[in-house]
């Protein structure tokens, strides 16, 4: 079953990659749309009912502790002691985000069809989102790390593919390649992690697996069972893992790639760049959760960069005028939140944060997308506004996941938000001062949001409606993406309204946005947080730092440690407790918060919508520039000038023909001895006659 | 009649074949009348060797260590050396690599007009060459393989070479003796003290000696050790190549004709890892133990320089042979870090290499034929006008910078695993060190993508290059499955190297793996 | 021997012993018959002659005894002759088969040169056979004379001319030397022959050993001439280049085979002995003298070999420095691998030389390399064929030259003293020398072909000779199974006589 | 009663003046005759010997050589004379086509 969920996208991109050609050789352009859309939509479908079959009929049936579906496949490396199988593990964690993939998934490739109607690569475009639904579902079903690491770097592939989808597109092609590369620093993180992993526990799977005839508990058992295991070496591990997800969740430092990830086409952007793929990173600290809360160092550096991550994105977020770069960097901005409540040891509230931010970031951008799609390919913000009346449902839609963003009470967005917050305020992980300031900035970020959030609404819906004036051609900016597909929306006039296959996924996402929250309304909220009672099982508790620190600490509880529930109930009586009051003041302050932002935005952007920001913000901080100064010049310029052309031609090429040069300088010394006059040859006879018989004489002296 | 023999020299009796066809072609109407004769004979040729071959594998026994499907004729009874062939864990693959390329490299080298004949003639001699040396197990009988491969790829690299050829071919050529005359000295005395050990039993054989080593029959005084492990090692790491003894690889590769350049980074290059395999690790292990750090870390070296000099090629073939630099650093790292994962994944890295940079390689030859030109510059944009091409050359790429799911990544993994949780000292370090090859393959390999498929087409003669032909596609395609199969199953070529490829490394740590270097 | 004791019987005369050299000898004349009687018309009877006598005698070398001497002990038979004789005759035949296109070419006489030849084969066997100081000197000039002949044999060409002449006085003027040793040793020893000089050698009972030690230097200088080791060499590209390549192919081949048998005999049987004493002292000196000419001889002629332009010169050098490889099987007393070595020189040389008298034209117009350019495919048989021999010459597997080098670096390193140092030596040498064998391939096949070039015509004796040498240059690099066997199974005097005096160190 | 060392002293001391002569003598043929001298030195020395070992063996060897010594006459002639006609010289350094 498992296994269906995962290849039945790889299907549908088999088929679409090796006879798409065929397709739009055979039935032409408009029924190969149809068909491959169909293909493409039918494959996902069947994994998303599959998904959701195993989720409701399978997982959550379960006793709690029991939640745990393994599907076996096939052995795929085995070498000594070390094996990596083609096998599927299905717990709650993983359960949450098949759920959300696949649906989000489903509900993007519909829109999809739509969006890159009239695109000639059309089943190339198709083919590369099925093998990412394939890989990405890889990714989180995967029951050991090699496993998991195929699909970490085939989502990178795949979204190396669909950046560069306009090949024509130069900066598409650079974008790609950046985003790949970067990716790829953080892979080796990975990588290292994975080794650290093995030499260490002797195994890279989730699960306990039967090695060689002996029972081998999963890694992550044995990291919360085993105290022998030093902290440096865990830390280690979770820092290395960190390394990974910074890549692939693009925090600092490796964050540059996604905002240039927006060369692809919304829908790409929406689905990897948005919902899915960047949370991989969150995904995997999750996972390892069990490593990271032996790991306090580890956690910290999570925390901090995260929250770092998250206000400096947010600051550049208010200076682009490029929609979908307000986007990305707000999409940044939020994975900032994930990983601060990774770091502060809320995992449950950053899966949480990834789900709610999978709908309205979605939203967000597809509503974009259809703003785009509108406008024919214009995405700077400066040359739109008013859209509301001309595109009313993208407008609705699009208001709904700007408060689910901004964190507008009561909407998703809120809940998971606000529930980061108080995790930070009240963190055991971190000293409490940590807290304390780690909450400051993840409250200045939140209103930032709220602020930039407002902008892009302001900009783009709202006042006059500044497209219709001085359209100079302005085509050169992202007019470039029409390379692929503009071609037949650049000719019909004024903004309109996106057909039905694009709308119809913008209001479920809506919807979703709206009430996605409800599923994890705190304890202290009158809800009984499901989502939290849910998860808990499949994620490691954090011990007080304080415990940690003198080093008793009580063993952290386990999905397969028997003594889970006891502890987990004691653990929510003892948050039940005395702070609930407090954690009801946070969610006013945060709500508050939240508010103050919008209400600053509106009123400010509404009047000047065009201000123009701080040069510094506008150009990002210059971080590329930076990099580009630091290292990739220096590194190019080493490798051509230093290692090739100095040491590979001049120091050992030359010193090879020098070798040659001179035996052959030798040759021509020696040749003139040769000088053709007999009684020269004569004399050296006559010399070597007496140095042979010298030589005699010696031996005849030694011998007497 | 033994299946390895025939495979060995089937190649050898088509090139005989063509070599009397020149009565016929004399009498034809003149020069080149008969070329596509010879072209489909040397194409049946070797794709019967490949077939025969295919049988070796089904003969092949998993549970054995040793040499199997052996054949062993005296030949020179007072030296004591043996016609001794036969194929174990290890030179079963890279036999089998070598059949498998050998049918490809002559539909890549269908476009050569000048001198078939010879030029056929050539290409199947090489292979009996290459195979001969993988199946070799008398000392001697290696050697003459060894340098047989030299005369025919020397040819084919002088005479159907590029611009530069001549001054390639030397080099070529030069370097090579250079190791292999040192390792004859080398190979003569260990052949003495083997002989001196076994109170006078003289042989070549490498089985034998391999394990009177091991079990300590045989003793080479430690003062000669090191130098005769430098003799065997000098030339399998020109061979290989290693840094710094990597310099006539790269202009080779760039000189000789597409499918020269195949055949050499397939299997020639392999050779030399083969050879520390069969040869410096068994006979010398505790040397090799000793050594191992600095091999290891010269190998590093190797990985990250080839990576970065690859990263500034403006020439597509020189960007592909640098890369083989880097790659085999891999597979040396892999040897020399004594772990079974390390070695196993340096044996699948060796197939891998063949399959990938040869891919890589008939990618490049593919376009050169229709631009006649390998400067990345004058490319761009070709995935527009060569839409099955560029998807093809993407793969490959993908593959050679060890993408999971593709052949590369299973060696790379491996390898730095193994490295990684290897006995020698510092090898964390290497390892670790190592690993940044992934993150540099990966720039060059999508930079040179970047530059030559993809972006608009900026140059008018490649709007119009016509898609990959029926032949181009028969040679491509089955490299890419390859890797694709290679990526997916590898379990199905690692069980049988498993056996041949721990003996190696008990062979150099003995049978309690590990504690014999740890520190 | 003592002029009382001189009756027949002790003398025990055998004729059988001589048949190679009588039937050479005989040969010899009766060509000059037949030249005088047949009309200009049908001369290439004499190749035939010639051809004839040659494989008779070589038929009478087989039936040699295994070990004796006849004549008053100035005549013997063992492993080293048999193998020297059939090599010298082997190569006395492809000489002709080749000679016999050269001198119709360059319309030549022929009858005096098949006589040369063939009377200069009897000399170069009684050299192979001489158990006498005597009978050397008279072998070595017999050999010498004719080759002198040959060597001017285009007399109006002024470079064959210079040759000859160049030869002519060096080589006496060698000659000398090595006679002037002949008689101080015979001084020393009071015997000429070999065995008795041994005899007296080992026994030590020397009055005048300054006599002996010099006679052996002097004697050294002239061997060493006449294999053309370094400092001896000189003459030996000048003589090459200017003699018609055919004879350059004769003397570098047979002649220096002939007095490596000679050679052999003489010190491994004469002057190796004693198990102290002078005569130990003697050989060890002898001995290192040896190997040092030999390094010297290696080096010299790889490394001038590699700046010469003219082919015919290069491969002179070459010789040299094969000379020298000779050299150190010759010093680590294994003859076998020196005769192995000799035959395969002998094999592929002549065959070099038989293509590149093809290649040069009458007159040896075209010896310079570059003339050579292009000509790779235009006469695919000659050039590959060249290229083969010169590959083998390098050393190159699966040729002869390979397995004669194996064969002798394999002994070097066995030797019961160290000479490893040599081992390593010769291999840096052979690694040179690739440089040089390899460039006239590069102009044949690598670069476009020059204008007017004219594919020669082989006639059916050139084209036996080529393909006998060509089979021999694979057969005994691949298969040398057989030969060897053979050789080793009558492990001669010369080894045993060497091994005694080293099985003390 | 001359004693033998004389006998072997003269030859040593012709010889050397043979080689001397050979080294700087220019003119073929006086170059030549400088070689028949060396040889003969060497007959000297052999008949000497032959008398101190009271064997005949020697006085033989002496005759062999003048025998040899003719026959190396008249080809060494027949050579000059070519080179003579090739060159119309005697000066055996003029003789220099073949170097280097």
């Amino acid at each position: 079953m498992l296994k269906w969920i995962v290849f039945a996208p790889l299907i549908g991109a088999v088929i679409n990659g090796l006879f798409g050609r065929r397709f739009l050789a055979l039935f032409g352009q408009r029924a190969t749309e149809k068909l491959v859309g169909f293909i493409a939509c039918a494959s996902v479908g069947v994994s998303a009912t599959l998904a959701f079959m195993a989720f409701f009929n399978r997982l959550l049936p379960a006793p709690e502790d029991q939640r745990r579906i393994t599907e076996p496949f096939f052995t795929w490396l085995k070498v000594g002691s070390f094996q990596a199988d083609f096998a599927y593990l299905l717990d709650p964690l993983s359960g949450i985000y098949i759920l959300f993939i696949t649906g989000v998934g489903l509900l993007i490739h519909i829109y999809a069809t739509g969006y890159m109607h009239g695109d000639p690569g059309y089943y190339r475009f198709f083919c590369y989102l099925n093998l990412f639904m394939f890989m990405m579902l890889t990714l989180v079903l995967a029951d050991n790390l090699l496993l998991l690491f195929v699909g970490w770097e085939g989502v990178g592939l795949c979204s190396y593919l669909l950046i560069g989808y306009y090949i024509k597109w130069d900066v598409a092609g650079s974008a790609a390649k950046k985003a790949f590369v970067m990716n790829r620093i953080g892979d080796f993180g990975f990588m290292i992690a994975t080794f650290l992993v093995f030499t260490t526990f002797g195994t890279i799977s989730f699960v306990t697996k039967n090695i060689n005839g002996q029972d081998v508990p999963s890694f992550l058992a044995q990291a919360a069972s085993t105290p022998a295991v030093a902290v440096g070496t865990l830390t280690a591990i979770a820092l290395l893992f960190f390394v990974g997800a910074t890549g692939k969740s693009a925090q600092i430092p490796l964050f540059t790639w996604l905002p240039d990830a927006m060369a692809g086409p919304t829908p790409v952007s929406a689905l990897i760049h948005a919902a899915t793929m960047v949370t991989a990173g969150v995904y995997l600290v999750a996972r390892c959760s069990p490593v990271f809360v032996k790991a306090p160092t580890a956690m910290a550096v999570v925390a901090v960069i995260g929250a770092a991550t998250a206000i400096f994105a947010a600051t550049i977020g208010i200076a682009q005028n490029d929609i979908k770069k307000v986007l990305a960097y707000s999409t940044v901005s939020q994975l900032g939140y994930m990983f601060l409540a990774c770091g502060v040891g809320a995992f449950v509230a950053g899966i949480f944060h990834v789900m709610t931010h999978a709908f309205f970031k979605a939203l967000l951008f597809l509503g974009s997308g259809s703003v785009i799609h509108g406008m024919s390919n214009e995405q700077d913000m400066r040359r739109m506004g008013g859209l509301r009346k001309l595109m009313p449902i993208t407008y609705s839609t699009m208001f709904a996941g700007w408060l689910a963003i901004s964190g507008f009470p009561l909407l998703s967005g809120f809940f998971s938000k606000d529930e980061i917050l108080w995790r930070t305020w009240s963190t055991e992980a971190l000293p409490h001062s940590w807290g304390k300031a780690l909450w400051v900035v993840a409250a200045v970020t939140a209103v930032i949001t709220a602020i930039y959030m407002t902008r892009l609404m302001a900009m783009t819906f709202w006042g006059r409606q500044r497209f219709t004036e001085a359209r100079d051609g302005h085509h050169a900016g992202a007019g470039h993406a029409s390379g692929g597909h503009g071609g037949d929306h650049g000719h019909h006039g004024g903004p309109h309204e996106s057909g039905w296959l694009m709308v119809t996924p913008l209001i479920i996402l809506a919807m979703l946005s709206i009430a996605g929250g409800y599923v994890g309304v705190p304890v202290a909220l009158g809800g009984s947080n499901q989502f939290e009672r849910f998860l808990e099982p499949a994620i490691a508790k954090v011990e007080p730092v304080t415990a940690t620190h003198n080093g008793a600490a009580p063993a952290p509880v386990m999905a397969q440690a028997e003594s889970h529930g006891a502890v987990a109930s004691a653990q929510s009586a003892h948050e039940g407790g005395h702070d609930v009051e407090t954690e009801r003041l946070f969610t006013i302050i945060s709500s508050v918060l939240a508010v103050m932002g919008l209400a600053f935005g509106f009123v400010f952007f509404r009047r000047n919508p065009l201000w123009r920001a701080p040069k510094l913000l506008e150009d990002k901080y210059r971080v590329d520039e930076f990099y580009d100064a630091t290292v990739v010049g220096p590194v190019e310029g080493l490798s051509r000038d230093g290692l090739w052309k100095v040491v590979d031609v001049k120091i050992i090429d030359g010193f090879v023909n020098g070798v040659a040069r001179l035996f052959a300088a030798l040759a021509g010394a020696l040749r003139y001895t040769q000088t053709g006059f007999a009684r020269n040859y004569a004399a050296v006879i006559m010399l070597g006659a007496i140095i042979v018989i010298g030589y005699f004489i010696l031996v005849l002296r030694h011998w007497h | 009649m033994n299946l390895i023999t025939i495979t060995t020299f089937l190649p050898l009796a088509g090139a005989v074949l063509l070599l009397l066809s020149s009565a016929l072609a004399s009498r034809g109407a003149g020069r080149g009348s008969h070329d596509n004769l010879y072209r489909w004979i040397t194409l049946i040729v070797t794709t019967a060797t490949f077939f025969v071959s295919l049988g070796v594998i089904k003969e092949f026994d998993l549970t054995v260590a040793g040499p199997q499907l052996t054949q062993k004729v005296p030949w020179i009874s007072s030296l004591g050396a043996n016609y001794f062939v036969g194929v174990d864990g290890i030179s079963v693959w890279l036999v089998l690599l070598t059949t498998f390329l050998m049918p490809i490299s002559i539909l890549a080298s269908w476009g050569v007009t000048k001198r078939v004949r010879e030029y056929m003639i050539f290409m199947l001699t090489l292979e009996t060459g290459m195979i001969g040396v993988f199946v070799s197990w008398d000392l001697l009988l290696f050697y003459l393989f060894f340098e047989i491969t030299l005369i025919p790829m020397y040819f084919l690299i002088g005479v159907w070479g590029g611009e530069r050829r001549v001054y390639a071919a030397i080099k070529f050529f030069i370097y090579t003796v250079v190791g292999s005359l040192l390792m004859l000295v080398a190979l003569i005395a260990v052949y003495f003290y083997n002989a001196k050990a076994t109170g006078g039993v003289y042989s070549f054989d490498i089985y034998d000696i391999t394990r009177n080593i091991a079990t300590g029959k045989t003793v080479i005084p430690e003062n000669v050790k090191l130098w005769l492990w430098l003799a065997f090692a000098l030339a399998f790491f020109i061979k290989v190549p290693l840094f710094p003894f990597h310099t006539w690889l790269p202009d080779a590769h760039v000189e000789a004709p597409t499918a020269g350049s195949i055949i050499l980074a397939g299997v020639l290059l392999k050779m030399g890892t083969y050879g520390l395999m069969r040869f410096n690790l068994p006979f010398f292990p505790d040397i090799s133990q000793k050594v191992a750090p600095y091999v290891m870390a010269l190998a590093v070296v190797g990985i990250i320089y080839g990576a970065l000099v690859a990263m500034v090629q403006p020439d597509m073939k020189k960007l592909v042979a640098y890369s083989s630099v880097s790659h085999l650093g891999f597979v040396v790292l892999g040897i020399f870090s004594f772990t079974d994962l390390a070695m196993q994944g340096a044996l699948y890295q060796m197939l891998a290499h063949g399959v990938s940079t040869g891919a890589l390689f008939l990618c490049v030859g593919i376009v050169y034929d229709r631009r006649h030109t390998r400067m990345i510059a004058d490319y761009g944009g070709i995935a527009t006008p060569m839409p099955q091409y560029s998807t093809m050359f993407l793969i490959i790429a993908l593959s050679s910078l060890g993408l999971p799911l593709l052949n590369g990544f299973i060696g790379e993994f491996l390898i730095l695993l193994g490295a990684f949780a290897s006995p020698v000292p510092h090898a964390k370090l290497f390892a670790v060190l190592g690993a940044t090859g992934v993150i540099l393959s990966a720039v060059y390999l999508l930079w040179m993508l970047q530059r030559v498929i993809f972006g608009e087409v900026k140059k008018r003669e490649n709007a119009e290059l016509e898609d990959l032909d029926a032949r181009e596609k028969w040679a491509l395609v089955p490299l890419v499955a390859m890797a694709i199969v290679m990526g997916i199953a590898p379990m199905l070529f690692l069980r049988a190297s498993e056996k041949s490829v721990n003996g190696v490394r008990e062979a150099v740590l003995g049978k309690p793996a590990g504690v014999a270097v740890e520190r | 021997m003592q002029l009382e004791n001189l009756n027949l019987e002790t003398l025990n005369l055998n004729y059988w012993a001589i048949a190679p050299e009588i039937i050479t000898s005989l040969t010899g004349v009766l060509l000059m018959l037949v030249d005088a009687l047949q009309k200009k018309a049908e001369r290439k009877l004499n190749a035939v002659v010639a051809l004839v006598g040659l494989v008779l005698a070589l038929l009478s070398v087989f039936r040699l005894d295994a070990g004796g001497s006849y004549f008053g002990d100035m005549v013997v038979t063992d492993p080293i002759r048999v193998f020297f004789s059939v090599i010298i005759l082997i190569v006395a035949m492809i000489a002709t088969l080749l000679a016999s296109q050269f001198v119709r070419d360059e319309g030549l006489p022929p009858g005096e040169f098949f006589t040369l030849l063939l009377f200069g084969t009897a000399g170069m066997l009684m050299l192979a056979s001489a158990g006498d100081l005597v009978m050397v000197f008279l072998g070595l000039e017999i050999a010498s004379i004719t080759t002198y002949v040959m060597a001017g044999y285009r007399r109006y060409d002024a470079r064959a001319n210079e040759s000859s002449l160049k030869y002519f006085l060096l080589g006496s003027f060698a000659t000398a030397f090595l006679l002037y040793g002949m008689a101080l040793v015979y001084g020393a020893t009071g015997t000429t022959n070999i065995a008795k000089i041994g005899a007296a050698v080992n026994g030590g009972q020397i009055e005048y050993p300054a006599l002996l030690l010099v006679g052996v230097a002097m004697m050294l200088v002239g061997f060493g001439f006449k294999i053309a080791s370094a400092p001896f060499h000189m003459w030996t590209p000048d003589v090459y280049e200017g003699a018609p390549t055919i004879v350059t192919g004769f003397m570098s081949t047979g002649p220096k085979a002939a007095v490596f048998a000679a050679f052999l005999r003489v010190f491994a049987a004469g002057f190796a002995g004693g198990s102290a004493g002078l005569g130990s002292d003697l050989h060890t000196a002898w001995l290192t003298a040896l190997a040092v000419i030999a390094a010297v001889t290696m080096t010299v002629g790889n490394v001038i070999a590699i700046s010469q332009k003219n082919i015919k010169r290069m491969l002179a050098y070459s010789s040299i420095a094969h000379a020298g490889y000779a050299l150190v099987g010759f010093v680590t007393g294994e003859y076998a691998s020196v005769a192995f070595y000799m035959l395969v020189y002998c094999v592929m040389s002549l065959g070099a030389f038989g293509v590149i008298q093809l290649l040069a034209r009458a007159g040896d117009r075209k010896t310079e390399i570059a003339d050579y350019a292009g000509v790779g495919f235009e006469a695919p048989g000659l050039t590959f064929s060249l290229s083969i021999f010169l590959l083998s010459l390098a050393g190159i597997p699966p040729t002869a030259g390979f397995m004669s080098k194996f064969f002798v670096f394999k002994t070097a390193w066995d030797a019961p003293y160290n000479l490893r140092w040599l081992v390593v030596l010769a291999v840096v040498n052979s690694i040179i020398s690739i440089y040089y064998y390899l460039y006239p391939i590069v102009v044949m096949f690598f670069r476009p072909l020059a204008p007017g070039f004219v594919r020669p015509k082989v006639s059916l004796g050139t084209a036996i000779a080529l393909i006998v040498t060509l089979f021999g240059t694979f057969y005994l690099g691949i298969l040398p199974n057989r030969l060897i066997n053979k050789m080793g199974s009558g492990s001669g005097a010369a080894q045993a006589t060497q091994t005694q005096v080293l099985n003390r160190r | 009663m001359v004693p033998l060392s004389w006998y072997l002293a003269l030859s040593a001391v012709l010889f050397t003046i043979g080689v001397v002569g050979v080294l700087i003598q220019r003119n073929v043929i006086s170059l030549f005759m400088c070689v028949e001298l060396m040889l003969n030195a060497v007959n000297i020395s052999l008949i000497a010997f032959s008398r101190l070992h009271a064997n005949v063996t020697g006085q033989l060897f002496v005759f062999i050589v003048m025998a040899v010594a003719a026959a190396e006459a008249a080809v060494g002639l027949a050579i000059i004379i070519a080179l003579f006609r090739s060159r119309e010289t005697l000066n055996v350094d003029e003789a220099d086509l073949l170097k280097l």
